[in-house]
């Protein structure tokens, strides 16, 4: 077996991530979540747990709503959704995030699409996993432009869900609401601390000598490899057959090296 | 009741408010070409809950006052140029919302209601911006509890796309019930179909539970693949090349024309 | 997940809050027995949005604390013989409502909402005698505009009739949306139906327009006429001598007794 | 063709207060209103005038809703129905309306089933139609015990609806919200001025001499016991069946006076 991909660790992460849920919406766009979503339900199936529900938005073979595109919304404002992902033009170290555009608002300079559905997620969906490949510090930054939701709400308001952890393509962090903010709990391999730092444009709290981040076992990869992968295939062909590819290619590099 | 996409468009006045649909609920792109041709301008957009191919045309061809919308993207293929162009320049004005926030004001509408209280938003740059929402405190709550109101929604046109009509009016929209609470809530509804049946949609329980009844639909008429380049629900997958090509051509105002001129309303079917 | 009659009736327990569909909309008569002989009393029901036989009954076996509902009758049988009795001795408190209220109280908890507002009510002793819903000044309004708001209705269960299932826990409901309303607003959805089978109904867009998904079910039990007295849409007609018969029995206590010792969970198929 | 009988008396003075209405909505167990509608729009066809929609409800043949028994409400609340009919235990000299019951709230004496929709659509639909057939100081009375709905509303209250005639077995009334208060149009054949005010516990506006309720022509007749009893057939096959059960002993009894 080869070894183990980026991308591999970033679904391995989102599976543990997920433990214990028992209802995960996952974007149309989002393979990388829909996997580790994936995976922990395999992961279940084989410990003969119960199994995560998993909702796809968009999908046909994974649409469990029947209800237009609000049922969503009120699925999650009757506590009916455990956790859900959301990324960021900008995620700030209050956890706030902004999906709407950078520089003076309405006028940005860079305009993304809008904020979603994050102005109301973000406060009634428990697990929130922030996630987002791109580790720069023109997305991690000290203080977003413009907050389409916030991490951290004043006391009296109604919030009964916020951001529970970030993960980026160098690491993983957890939230902390009292503080608030990300304390960094595992770095992936081939990173450490200082490119950490220098990625992100925000204070985030560490141990001195933070660990790596989990690899998946023997068992879980093959899993991943096998079954998920093939599921994966039906509502993310494009991105299943990079990920056979990329396998393919770390083989030939084990080969090589071996 | 039934007519031509031409003579739909004809309804759309200048200064009207217009209800899209999402990108996979069903949006009517036949009709973009002959609301383009029409030419009432300064049209409010409302998108169902966010808007795609569909908004960013009827921007570029500089129909568009104001987008309320909780997002405008053209998905895989990226932003949508025409609309980012747009903000950038100032030229339309963007209420910028969150999706349950456009189905709470349609479904105020759909009530009789003047409002919708919302959890969520509080202490987001989006409640900040949208001085027409209001914030109170819930009477209902022992401590404060503050809490956001959304007034209704009434578009004066809801325009989507669907798979089956049958000649008395009828809609098949299947699980794709934001389009019922679209029409609901608007005082016009234009809808064009793959095609029309001859028997009433609601004659059988199986149909008459996707159906949309007619007393809530003013026009309908005919247009294979109509929502092409975009998918259609049991009927065909999108055309992403298609939609790539235009996100190309739209990057600038002239390659946005000339795709408009050539490349519209031309489903390869 | 599918279980038996009486195996669902264990999960209520006293005091809690039970949501009942409309006669015609699918009455799940068939738990009315095992309900009465789990025995679990001290009950609140609901009633989507008006009440009947079964409503009646739990009432009869002395089960009901409080009945939340709109209007309570055996229709063409006249008055709801043991209700009336209950109310006139004072053995039951009545919430006196409106239909649209208690829609408007369950589409508050299907949105997450502490309340929806509604028109109307201004004026009206049921809201008089509704202390727990608050009216407010509408903050959209230049001038005073007061209006109702409905606080969120959230049973603990909901029980209903329906003519399939599948295997999964679907439920096809077709166009009777007010059990897919009662099941969102519920914490747990007890279902039985006619029959159950073996392929998803969410696999064909057709049926999947008229389906309750399984994440809102609870538990799901096979009851072939299930509904009888009442019909089931698209299945079988109210049987009105029945419920004649039974209006006639029920004058009394004891003719209530009688009854249901008797006649009760013998559909004629 | 024999005399007109009581109820045909009273499905045409319903035909001709719901003219020019698009939309009407009628009970499952009122026949006669959903008669009075049908027979409007047999004689809009007639016309070639546009034909008012009539959903009756609970019926599966009327049915145009697909969206649950809330669909009827929103509907009104949408200014989409025009007119429909209540009932009442009692009604009063305000137009007040009583579902609940008779004495003091809640104990009361005589229960009637609850006030059904009325709170909500006597204040939105325009042309609310009170009908009861029985006509006595019992129903009729000078103050109701329970207000299920308000005849007027006080200034500033949202309104777009409310009473707009009343019939009953012995005459039609017109309500003024100025005044406010029931006006009496006419009086049906058999019965007179005197009958109506011993039979109604309220005080009413009236001409010294009211005239007789219009009678149908002999065409608006044909077609009321022709398409229209056909169409009623399917609805409510006992109360048609009792219409033509009528007719022939009618029928005898002019054989018998000629």
């Amino acid at each position: 077996m080869s070894a183990v991909l980026p991308r591999e660790v970033l679904i391995c992460a989102i599976a543990r991530l997920l433990d214990g849920v028992r209802h995960v919406a996952v974007g149309a766009s989002s393979p990388i979540p829909a996997a580790g979503a994936m995976l922990l339900r395999a992961l279940k199936k084989k410990a003969g747990a119960p199994l995560p529900r998993i909702s796809i938005l968009g999908s046909v073979e994974h649409n469990f709503f029947t209800n237009g595109s609000a049922e969503l919304f009120d699925c999650a404002g009757q506590g009916r959704i455990d956790a859900f992902f959301l990324g960021g033009g900008q995620i700030d170290g209050q956890g706030n995030v902004n999906l709407v555009g950078a520089g003076d608002y309405p006028g940005s300079t860079v305009r993304w699409p809008g904020s979603f559905g994050s102005a109301y997620l973000y406060f009634v969906v428990p697990r929130v996993i922030l996630f987002r490949e791109e580790h720069t510090p023109r997305v991690f930054v000290d203080k977003v432009d413009f907050i389409s939701a916030p991490g951290v709400s004043a006391d009296g308001v109604f919030r009964q869900g916020g951001p529970y952890a970030l993960l980026t393509g160098k690491g993983l962090f957890a939230f902390d609401k009292e503080v608030p903010g990300f304390r960094l709990e595992s770095v992936h391999p081939g990173h450490d601390l200082d490119d950490i730092r220098q990625s992100t444009g925000f204070e985030f709290a560490h141990e001195e000598n933070p660990q790596q981040t989990a690899l998946p076992d023997a068992e879980t990869l093959r899993l991943l490899r096998g079954d998920v992968l093939d599921e994966l295939t039906e509502t993310y062909p494009a991105f299943a057959e990079q990920m056979r590819k990329d396998h393919e290619l770390a083989l030939k590099a084990c080969e090589v090296v071996s | 009741m039934v007519t031509t996409l031409r003579d739909m468009a004809k309804q759309i006045e200048r200064g009207m408010s217009i209800a899209l649909p999402v990108d996979y609920a069903g949006v009517s792109m036949a009709m973009t070409g002959p609301i383009i041709e029409h030419g009432a301008g300064d049209l409010h957009l409302i998108c169902v809950p966010t808007g795609g191919l569909q908004v960013d045309q009827l921007i570029g061809a500089g129909l568009v006052r104001t987008v309320e919308t909780s997002a405008v993207s053209l998905g895989e293929a990226g932003g949508a140029p025409r609309f980012n162009d747009a903000v950038k320049k100032g030229s339309i004005r963007v209420m910028d919302a969150t999706c349950p926030a456009i189905h709470a004001g349609l479904m105020a509408a759909q009530k009789g209601s003047p409002f919708l209280p919302m959890r969520g938003l509080i202490g987001t740059d989006v409640l900040r911006y949208r001085t027409d929402w209001r914030v109170i405190d819930n009477p209902f709550a022992d401590d404060p509890d503050p809490i956001v109101l959304i007034p209704a929604i009434k578009p004066d046109i809801a325009i989507f796309h669907a798979p089956v009509a049958d000649r008395f009016g009828n809609v098949w929209i299947g699980r794709r019930r934001e389009l019922a609470a679209m029409a609901y809530a608007s005082t016009n509804t234009l809808v064009t179909v793959e095609r029309i049946v001859e028997e009433s949609l609601l004659l059988s329980e199986t149909t008459a539970a996707g159906t949309l009844p007619a007393i809530y639909v003013t026009s309908i008429a005919e247009a294979p693949k109509g929502a092409w380049p975009y998918g259609l629900w049991g009927e065909y997958p999108t055309d992403t090349a298609e939609i790539l090509r235009y996100a190309r051509a739209a990057r600038t105002a002239e390659g946005f024309e000339g795709y408009m001129q050539t490349g519209l309303m031309e489903p390869a079917i």
